[in-house]
């Protein structure tokens, strides 16, 4: 038997897969198509401390490669999920993740401090890379001494698993994952979506209503992958690896290039059962190459 | 329960330069389906990256077959009209609500464009399960866009409209003369924006119950990425799980 | 008749399509394809004081949507461009701009210098964005500092158009695109590559000899479009706008948000005469719209 | 001088589960191809962004056609095989530089795995324009590798050396008793760069002169991009220009 179990600093998951925030809903959207019990765990979309009505419609467009999304983090607050959605899930034999986003240091905190009181939620991913937000979200992400300072309060408020999301939006990401390291942070997921636009000629109009918005899916995968090359040499906690993977060889991408575990983003909406079709294809590769433990193959690059 | 199906191509028919009737057959059963219900199509070459949402224009639980009406508009449709007879596609369904069929006895459906799709197999689940006869208004830009007529003969009264005059009356489904003496006693809608707000318009004026069914665009079609919203009475829908179809009533509009 | 010449603060083009750097060698091996006579320009390869041979191979990898590269500015130096192949292309009727690279700013200055002697050639785009070699290149342009100082050396070295090219590898394009105005750049070209990565996962090792190499081609058009509306918002001088070009509608798309002039760069790898066809484009774009100057939709968003 | 030719496929044959042969034709006269040359093909549909490097098999300058012999690899020749006789590509051509024909008077000609390609071209040309009947050697894992036989015929003496011995020696090329009396005064070899170099060692140690034909990973062809790069005694070198043929006595092997 071989092993697909994955340690990050403490939180365990059965195996290296994780769906990312925004992308995986609460997760009970994908019950139709996934076991979700298979899953090494899934991070529910962005939760904040009040409701959010999120940014006017239209919200998506499609790029080569790539979509676009300005959804700002829509969602009904942290007290909705706590009494509305954690029981449906709460049973569940996974790692339910929270993503907790805010504007400001104490959004942070609150929503932290309730999430942290839900006993079966092991871990929070503390989201300071939102580039669709006006206030806060990614301006905490985009320097050092912001994301220490958010990191390092939080880390106050919270006692589990803290994982926190990076934004790839910046000049140098390892100064930036070090900062989280530095505040207390047990792991760092990376990257959120970059910051991108695109236009109608014909109606010579944004597509997007904020005009601009996030790009995820294939296109990101080259950068995100040297950035968590890069983050995984800077950094000494486990690093989990994300951006534009679409099958099981770009996940193994990510765990070659240092990341203990890896999330499927944009793929779901794709094929809404390709968390599990990316397990198998773990598996296999792992046959074809004679390897017994997953974990030989982090960061071998 | 939604699912994730192969189905294979049994037909795919230009019915005119620009829109295709697109059958596929599925190996298991076919899921119920309500009307009002689409799927999100996957294109197989690499020229896109998400699924299409197309509406389920007909539906034949005999043969497992659904078809599709499709408007060919950019390179994800240009792509399902090069399917042949035998290849595969996968199809996610059903997907979205459906119709409200206690709306009203007397139902007037409108269809502008490639908005007629999804009430061939409105009308016919009007007709064969639930008796009613309804009366179905098309409008199109002229006599070309008017297709599947013997397809809406069968469970519904056709009227025509036609911006040219090719064909029916002249001018847009809103200026019909089924407006003038109203014989229905609700409304379903489906077409561009501009005319269902001009459909909803009339009905408030009117007090007949209206559903429209909305074509946002769309990423995962099942509720989870939140990017095919609709501004509501309670605030952001989405159009894939709340939707497609909504009472006029809850839109702002 | 409709106009298609753009006014790059002085240096005129008959209409607004260059070629990237790196991308059409020196014009010459586009001949047999494309009249150069037509193009609002080229821009040569990078070009540094000296000969450069660049990284080992391999030095190519295809993403979707795009690829990576890592030549590594691999030239004979800008004597032998001076000798050689200056004297081929001098007469042309087009603006011809050498692309000045360099590791230091002694040989961005000493480059610079050699090309300013050479009367054909209006103008040069300043390479301070190359993520391909080891010193200098692109630590210049992801400092708002070090692109001060290197730019405002240059130009006291050099008379003509100073185009200065700008690193989209930045927490915020629009400081770099400010600080090379405030130093004497009379337009900012972006651009250039992002740093990406690739592996194999058969042989567990990168793909490129360099581990991580620049991105280009479709699929970096979103973010590349957002700099360019982001910095042409921030500054007064003119932008010139490239990243993933592959028709005249993305073309376009550049120049709604806001850049006066696009460059075409790695589509012209897949069809070598696509100058010509977006050229084509743009005037049939014009046509359909009824636009009589292509200047009357730059930055229109 | 280059061009960029719209080709219509004329036949699309599989040689064997993964290599086909490929026959497009132009509507214009030819342009005057070299042995060795090769073409870049543009790949039709979006799952891949940059063409694709192909030597130029045969030529038939009367019919206006050329065959591509191809393995199916990944993306991009696995979209080749699916192209439909009647189907254009479009391609680039002729690129690249030749085989030396002056190196000798009793060539050799080495191909191994896809690398037989464009020795079929060489020895048409040697044995039709010079006179020359040459000896062609092909190496591959097995018999079902062993194509094109009867085409080699026409034009040369065969040997062939298989892995398993299923046909003609067991061994590598390398160790095929061709070597044991040689009879030849040049080599022309293409194949996997493991198999050129242990060629280049054998034919440095016999001062017998040789030329192999390389496969750099490419992106423009012409010799805009420096991508394909080969470490010669001149420094880097483009494959695509100053290539595909090299002398071993350039390169640092
Ligand atoms: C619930 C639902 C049901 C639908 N049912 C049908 C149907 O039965 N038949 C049918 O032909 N179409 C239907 N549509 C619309 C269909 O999904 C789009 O036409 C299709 O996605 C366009 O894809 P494309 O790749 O061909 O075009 P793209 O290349 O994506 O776009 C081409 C052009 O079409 C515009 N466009 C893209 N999506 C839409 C959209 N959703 N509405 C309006 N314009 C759009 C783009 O802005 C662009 O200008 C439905 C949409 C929804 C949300
Ligand atoms: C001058 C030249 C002439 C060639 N002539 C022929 C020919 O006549 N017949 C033929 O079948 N092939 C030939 N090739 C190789 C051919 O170009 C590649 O096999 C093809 O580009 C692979 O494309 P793909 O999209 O199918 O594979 P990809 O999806 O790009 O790659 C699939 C796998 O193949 C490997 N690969 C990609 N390109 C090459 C390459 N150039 N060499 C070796 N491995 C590669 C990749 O690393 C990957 O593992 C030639 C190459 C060159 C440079
Ligand atoms: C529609 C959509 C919504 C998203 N919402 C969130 C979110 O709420 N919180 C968050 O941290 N990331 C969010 N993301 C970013 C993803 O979690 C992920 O970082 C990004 O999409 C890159 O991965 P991918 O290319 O695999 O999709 C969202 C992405 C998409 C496409
Ligand atoms: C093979 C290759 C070589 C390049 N060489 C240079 C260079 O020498 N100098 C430079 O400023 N940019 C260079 N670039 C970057 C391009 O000029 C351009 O900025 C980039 O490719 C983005 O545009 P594109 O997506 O249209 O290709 C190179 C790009 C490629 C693909
Ligand atoms: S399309 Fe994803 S929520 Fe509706
Ligand atoms: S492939 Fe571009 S230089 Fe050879």
């Amino acid at each position: 038997m071989v092993n697909t179990i994955v340690d990050l600093n403490g939180l365990k998951l059965k195996n290296p897969i994780l769906t990312a925030s925004g992308t995986f809903g609460y997760g009970t959207e994908y019950s139709d198509f996934v076991d979700l019990e298979k899953l090494g765990g899934f991070i529910v979309k962005g939760t904040t401390i009040n409701h959010k009505e999120g940014n006017p419609y239209p919200r998506m467009a499609e790029t080569a490669s790539g979509m676009l999304n300005a959804v700002g983090l829509q969602n009904k607050g942290v007290n909705y999920f706590k009494s509305k959605i954690y029981p449906e899930i709460e049973n569940l034999d996974t790692n339910i993740i929270v993503n907790v986003s805010g504007s400001s240091i104490e959004d942070y905190i609150a929503c932290s401090e309730i999430v942290n009181d839900l006993s079966h939620i092991p871990a929070i991913e503390l989201n300071i890379s939102c580039p669709n937000v006006k206030e806060g979200g990614m301006a905490f992400g985009t320097s050092a001494k912001a994301a220490f300072d958010v990191v390092s309060q939080v880390r106050k408020a919270y006692g589990k698993h803290l994982m926190v999301k990076l934004s790839p939006n910046v000049t140098d990401i390892t100064e930036i994952a070090k900062a989280a390291e530095d505040a207390g942070a047990d792991s760092v997921s990376l990257v959120n979506t970059f910051m991108g636009m695109a236009i109608d000629i014909n109606t010579q109009k944004p597509l997007l209503s904020t005009v601009t918005g996030g790009l995820s899916g294939p296109c990101i995968k080259p950068i995100a992958l040297r950035m968590v090359w890069q983050v995984a040499k800077a950094v000494n906690i486990p690093v989990v690896g994300l951006g534009g993977i679409m099958n099981a060889a770009d996940a193994i991408e990510f765990m070659l290039a240092g990341a203990s575990a890896i999330q499927v983003g944009t793929a779901n909406f794709i094929d809404p059962d390709i968390t599990i079709k990316i397990l198998d294809g773990i598996h296999e590769y792992m046959k074809e190459h004679n390897i017994d433990d997953i974990n030989d193959i982090v960061g071998i690059i | 329960m939604k699912s994730i199906v192969d189905f294979t191509v049994k037909s795919n028919k230009e019915l005119n330069s620009s829109t295709i009737l697109l059958i596929v057959e599925s190996k298991e059963e076919l899921p119920r389906i309500l009307p009002g219900q689409f799927v999100n199509v996957k294109i197989d070459n690499n020229s896109v990256l998400l699924r299409r949402p197309i509406s389920i224009h007909d539906v034949d639980y005999k043969n497992r077959q659904i078809s599709l009406y499709i408007k060919v508009l950019g390179k994800g449709t240009a792509s399902l009209k090069e399917l042949e007879v035998g290849d595969i596609v996968n199809i996610l369904l059903p997907l979205g609500n459906s119709f409200d069929i206690s709306l009203g006895k007397k139902p007037l459906l409108i269809g502008g464009g490639c908005g007629v799709a999804p009430l061939l197999y409105l009308a016919k689940v009007l007709f064969e399960d639930h008796n009613i006869k309804p009366t179905v208004l098309i409008g199109a830009r002229s006599e070309e866009d008017i297709l599947q007529v013997n397809e809406y003969k069968k469970y519904a009264d056709l009227l025509i409209s036609t911006e040219d005059g090719s064909l029916g009356e002249k001018g847009y489904p809103t200026n019909h003369t089924v407006w003038d003496n109203p014989e229905f006693d609700c409304i379903y809608c489906c077409g561009p924006e501009i005319m269902m707000k001009a459909i909803a318009v009339k009905s408030k004026e009117m007090n007949i119950p209206c559903e429209v069914s909305l074509e946002n665009t769309m990423a995962c079609g099942i509720g989870a990425c939140l990017c095919c919203v609709q501004d509501t009475d309670k605030g952001h829908q989405c159009v894939c799980t709340d939707g497609p179809v909504f009472n006029i009533n809850v839109l702002k509009w």
